[in-house]
């Protein structure tokens, strides 16, 4: 390309992301089969993706399997969800080396909404948690730094939750 | 026709009138207070006091002219930031929007000036006195012609050149307590960077400066001026040149030197604070300053009024300091800020060396002879 | 000087819309940072559960004033993944097209702002100025200046007008020299080198762990883009390479989206170009099955994500957004500490803050 | 900050002074461009106007004679901005005209989009201030202009209409068409049949319209709306054969049809009047649910385009369609 902007020219050496396996997805989901067993639940492959489901108490245990031994290192997404019965946090978790997106859900009663905080891991969940907090008043515990982030601090409704209704004139 | 005697003559022509209503009340009221108003009047004429209300009146003069330069200069600046930026400019008020600028100081004037509660509120007052006083006393000592400054019967004002330095000197400080008494960190930051800023730069001005009294043997702005009647001292002394003007930059706090006053990341500084016309007032110091720095560059480096006699000499001098001006203008244009560890760098490291070599050629080149 | 908190922000200029960046100066050095933000909150999610998929549509525009085709498509396209629905060939390349004007567009915008703060005031305006080539571009196909609304659920508003496609072309040739121009500008400037070059280091570990993504990941020398790496619309019949830098700086930054844009105007030439004939629009069912989807965008500002929850109804029951800047934001005080308070002005704005998104 | 310092070599450096006269240059030239070329890049705004592309989406017009009032601009306002006012306009009779309170508008042109009558456009006025908030709710009166040139008009398609107070029932144009778009449908109760053409199939030919012995068959030209539109359903049960619908339909979809066998014995032993019902011709339908809305007896529901394909063709399409 010409006029290139770095006037530098020197060639620099960049990591490239993609290593393109075929059917990674399924080789992700068989290892995580085996090394999770009965803790996860629900899995599907598709589109680039591998959906799952789990328990609260083993979200930290798989988390950290993603991380350290299967590269998922981008946690793109947190979102929570207020179901009739229970709220359900998704993960997206999102890998550089494989470009594989990993969909995990994870069910949280409603009288007790607590969960691991998945911020010692993936630093970039840090707001996402505070948001979730925010609007959905899921805390996570060990969280570093467990305050609201969009409204004020005094605040004292969960304003994403079904429950509070807007008010439509 | 020279300041002195058409300031003469407007200062006779003031006493006169003055005096006509003083003798007539003398004439009017009778007994000792009708020979005290004589007396009066008689005072009001006499050589010493005429000498002393005719130089007022000169500076008056002198100082309204070169306002009226500092309002063509921000005219100018902002129709050529606008062709360098590719678009107009004032357009709408005047002729090509000259008076673009007596409607923002009449804005100005409108605006409300709020004190801050938490602000020193003797500080905060004395502050833009001291700043806008000691800019416009620059203006005072510097002659546009060799007949249009401020003399004494025809006697320039001896070292001119440290009086206007010295008054060039006085800004820090008030800019500096300004930044305190508004209370505010950023004004706080602001004022320090400045003074630092300030006090940093001053060094190698005054030793290019120095190089050229050095070569001129005077300090007055008359003597310096006749001096390059022959040869600018900008070319022998181009270092020096190119120092004192980027000195100048940084001393009138222009882009890219103008970190006091940085908008992005101190709101403007050390004027945070200020609102109305006093902010208005700030505004217009710092072109004064400007217009002080480029007349004085024009006086010791460009040839003051020397130029070929098409035109009258004070426009020679006044062409000179545009194109200076012309030249900031031009630099502001183009170049982003910097930063303030960066800028004392670079007076100390680099423009102070400058500066010393720049001296040494000027003492060499005087003790050759060639000058 | 002892320590002290200074806040950058709410109404500071250095913010580019409302946030409040509270930094800890130990003199002119920098110690501690602490984003604020919250002041543009509009609670658009909330908004989007109450209103049906199609009048969602204009309000995803103002996600981000700054690159609205941008989210306005990330929304289309994540209801469409939803669905099912697929959009016509015609279509996805006016998207692809309209998406890279768009980025060009915004990235001119974050020149000019970043120009602003830096002192280069020709900078700011002869970007903003050449900006309004896009913005022209945009207004023709859309009809309007900022907000465009010109994505819909299966396909695009309408096809493009007679004569764009010259128009566009020309305009591309000629920004491309204008570009050459800019880079005068700023990379043949000492002053902006010095204001540039070694600040707010951001490493790679770092950069993949806080979850930074978009330009600021690529000069963090991760050579990754969501239009090459999980490739949407036509992306992967387009012929572009991937921008990156090692240097991990301000600078590296800057030369990554200036040379973006240079890709982006080879897109555009290869969209017109590859364009086939048809319909630009198919009719999309008014009521979403009960599932979910996502989407996954490269947004000018980095990767932008849409999160769907469809529950039979014509109204989503859950919409959640991935800013991308609401993560690089939370990145601030890796990328503050250590360096001086008038750097804080060349860091944040070369992550090119847009609070529209950010606030949700 | 020592694990900062990134451990690429740094560029040699460059004197001070040389990299300065570059950015320099380039301001020059523009300065050079800008002057030589006498017009600078503004616009001097109230002097000169920009020259607005004509998809610009400004202030709306609204054709009075075109509009039928459906209110479908208002319901799909993603910001509520717009409302029907009722008007008694001298030619027009009494009508139903939206309003718009710009002070509220998107300006996101869906209101133009699924107008099925081209009756609304916008132009490139966008001077819409005024002094106060009432000022920037623009009466339809003000909106008005019968005469709009619409500049991308929708792409209109040739319906065959059915017109069911014409109708007798002879079957000619469900005999005629080619791809069998028609089907004659039991009405119940009402002892007539009635054509039903389905659109998705129909061809556009025209040979039902040639064929029909009342003319009851037009080909109608129909605006191709890119937005779903739910179709009404009737609950023959519920109806009580009022005809509010009939009254509210701004687009004559709607006929009442007598039902024989449901006459009342009046006290003379007289026949009453047959009870009637609603018959729709939906391939004139616009979606606009005033039906329903109208309906006191819940016995209209609308039903998305989508979900009634799957489920059959109309309320006829309940009952046993398709058997013939």
């Amino acid at each position: 390309m010409q006029g290139k902007s770095d006037l530098r020219g020197e060639e620099t050496e960049v990591t490239v992301t993609r290593r393109v396996v075929a059917g990674i997805e399924s080789r992700i989901g068989r290892e995580l089969s085996a090394k999770m067993g009965g803790d996860i639940s629900d899995l599907k492959i598709g589109r680039g993706m591998v959906r799952l489901r789990t328990e609260r108490p083993s979200l930290l245990k798989l988390c950290r399997l993603l991380r350290d031994a299967m590269e998922f290192d981008h946690l793109s997404l947190l979102s929570a969800v207020d179901w009739d019965d229970r709220f359900e946090v998704v993960y997206h978790i999102f890998s550089y080396t494989n470009c594989c997106t990993m969909e995990v859900k994870v069910s949280v009663p409603k009288d007790d909404p607590r969960i691991d905080s998945v911020t010692p891991l993936w630093e970039g969940a840090n707001w996402h948690e505070r948001e979730a907090y925010d609007m959905m008043g899921i805390v996570f515990t060990n969280h570093p730094d467990p305050r609201r982030i969009l409204l004020p601090q005094e605040y004292e409704y969960f304003p994403l939750r079904k429950d509070f209704k807007m008010d439509l004139e | 026709m020279d300041l002195w005697s058409v300031s003469y003559d407007l200062t006779n022509l003031l006493v006169d009138i003055v005096n006509f209503f003083i003798y007539g009340l003398g004439w009017l009221i009778p007994g000792s207070i009708g020979e005290a108003f004589d007396s009066l009047g008689d005072w009001l004429a006499s050589p010493g006091v005429m000498r002393i209300f005719t130089i007022l009146m000169e500076i008056i003069l002198l100082i309204v002219v070169a306002l009226l330069n500092v309002v063509t200069l921000i005219w100018i600046e902002r129709k050529l930031l606008a062709r360098f930026w590719d678009f107009r400019g004032p357009f709408y008020v005047g002729p090509l929007g000259y008076f673009q600028n007596f409607a923002d100081g009449l804005k100005f004037f409108l605006k409300q000036i709020i004190t801050p509660i938490k602000a020193d509120k003797f500080s905060y007052f004395i502050a833009p006195v001291i700043f806008i006083g000691s800019s416009i006393l620059i203006l005072g000592t510097i002659p546009i012609g060799p007949e249009f400054g401020i003399t004494d019967e025809g006697t320039p004002v001896p070292g001119s050149v440290i009086l206007a330095f010295a008054i060039f000197a006085v800004a820090p400080f008030s800019i500096l307590v300004a930044g305190w008494a508004e209370n505010n960190k950023f004004t706080l930051i602001g004022g320090m960077r400045s003074a630092a800023q300030m006090m940093s730069y001053e060094i190698p001005l005054l030793l290019s400066v120095a190089s050229v009294i050095v070569l001129a043997g005077s300090f007055s702005f008359v003597d310096v001026v006749e001096a390059q009647a022959d040869m600018w001292y900008a070319v022998p002394l181009f270092i020096g040149f190119l120092v004192f003007l980027v000195c100048i930059v940084a001393e009138v706090e222009r882009i890219p030197f103008d970190l006091p006053e940085a908008e992005a990341e101190l709101v403007e500084g050390w004027t945070t604070e200020y609102s109305g016309m006093r902010f208005g007032f700030f505004m217009m110091t710092e072109y004064v300053r400007g217009y002080a720095g480029c007349a004085i560059a024009a006086a010791l480096f460009l040839g003051g009024w020397n130029g070929p006699a098409i035109i009258p000499d004070e426009f020679w001098f006044l062409i000179k300091a545009y194109m200076v001006f012309v030249i900031f203008v031009w630099i502001r244009a183009s170049l982003p800020r910097i930063r303030t560890d960066q800028i004392l760098d670079l007076g100390w490291k680099r423009l102070l060396p400058l500066a010393m070599l720049n001296l040494v050629i000027a003492v060499v080149l005087k003790t050759l002879g060639v000058f | 000087m002892a320590e002290m908190w200074i806040n950058m922000g709410p109404q500071h200029p250095m913010t580019h819309g409302l946030w409040n960046l509270r930094v800890k100066v130990d003199g002119e050095v920098i110690v501690d940072a602490m984003p604020e933000i919250g002041y543009l909150h509009r609670g658009m999610e909330k908004i989007f559960e109450n209103k049906n998929y199609t009048q969602i549509g204009p309000i995803t525009d103002r996600l981000c004033y700054g690159s609205s085709i941008t989210w306005n498509h990330l929304y289309c396209m994540t209801v469409e993944n939803l669905i099912g629905v697929e959009v016509p060939e015609r279509a996805k390349y006016i998207r692809v097209m309209a998406i890279e004007i768009q980025r060009i567009a915004s990235h001119m915008m974050w020149l000019a702002a970043y120009a602003a703060d830096i002192g280069l005031l020709a900078g700011f305006v002869l970007a903003m100025r050449d900006r309004e080539i896009m913005v022209d571009l945009l207004q023709m196909l859309s009809g309007s200046r900022l907000t465009y609304n010109y994505s819909r659920i299966g396909g695009v508003a309408a096809d493009l007008p007679p004569e764009f496609e010259r128009d566009c072309l020309r305009a591309i040739d000629f920004f491309e020299k204008r570009i050459e121009e800019h880079e005068t500008l700023y990379r043949d400037s000492k002053i902006f080198l010095m204001r540039s070059e070694g600040l707010g280091i951001l490493s790679r570990e770092d950069a993949i762990n806080l979850g930074v993504t978009g330009p600021t990941l690529r000069a963090s020398n991760v050579k990754y883009d969501v239009r090459k790496h999980n490739s949407y619309e036509v992306y992967d019949e387009m012929d572009f390479e991937v921008q990156c830098h090692s240097d991990c700086d301000v600078y590296g930054r800057y030369v990554v989206r200036m040379n973006e844009m240079r890709e982006s105007c080879n897109i555009v030439r290869q969209a017109l170009k590859k364009m086939p004939k048809g319909p630009v629009r198919v009719k999309t069912p008014m009521y979403a099955p009960e599932g979910d989807a996502i989407g996954r965008v490269e947004d000018p500002r980095g990767e932008g994500i849409m999160y769907v929850i469809g529950d039979g109804t014509d109204k989503p029951y859950r919409l959640k957004v991935r800013s991308p800047l609401f993560v690089t934001l939370s990145a601030a005080k890796k990328m503050l500490v250590g360096y001086k308070v008038a750097d804080v002005v060349s860091i944040m704005g070369s992550i090119d803050v847009c609070m529209g998104e950010t606030d949700k | 900050m020592a694990d900062k310092i990134c451990d690429r070599p740094r560029r040699e450096k460059v004197s001070f002074t040389g990299m300065v006269l570059k950015p320099m240059l380039t301001t020059l030239t523009q300065f050079v461009r800008c002057s030589l070329r006498g017009r600078p890049n503004t616009i001097l705004y109230p002097r000169e106007r920009q020259v607005l592309p004509p998809r610009y989406r400004g202030k709306h017009l609204l054709s009075f004679t075109k509009c039928i009032g459906c209110g479908q601009c208002v319901d799909i306002c993603p910001n509520d901005c717009m409302w029907m006012k009722k008007i008694v306009d001298p030619e027009l009779g009494k009508i139903e005209r939206p309003g718009v309170d710009y002070a509220r508008c998107l300006f996101c042109g869906f209101c133009v989009e699924i107008c099925p009558t081209d009756a609304l456009i916008m132009t490139s006025e966008y001077e819409l201030s005024s002094y106060d908030r009432e000022g920037m709710a623009f009466e339809p009166e003000s909106l008005r202009k019968d005469d709009i040139v619409v500049h991308e008009p929708k792409q209109s398609i040739k319906v065959p209409a059915v017109d069911f107070d014409k109708c007798t029932g002879k079957e000619q144009c469900a005999k005629v068409c080619p791809v069998q778009c028609i089907r004659m449908v039991d009405v119940d109760k009402t002892g007539k049949r009635m054509p039903v053409i389905d659109l998705t199939i129909c061809t556009q030919c025209g040979k039902c319209a040639e064929v029909c012995p009342e003319k009851a068959i037009e080909m109608r030209e129909k605006l191709v709306v890119m937005f779903e539109r739910p179709l009404p359903v009737l609950e023959l049960e519920k109806c009580t054969g009022c005809g509010a619908c009939f009254r509210a339909c701004p687009s004559q979809v709607i006929y009442m049809a007598e039902m024989p066998g449901t006459e009342k014995t009046l006290a003379g032993g007289k026949k009453g009047k047959p009870k009637k019902r609603a018959v729709f011709a939906l391939e004139k339908c616009v979606g606009c649910s005033r039906c329903a809305n109208a309906c006191r007896f819940d016995a209209l529901s609308m039903v998305p385009e989508s979900k009634l394909t799957s489920a059959g063709k109309g309320d006829a399409g309940k009952k046993g369609a398709g058997k013939k």
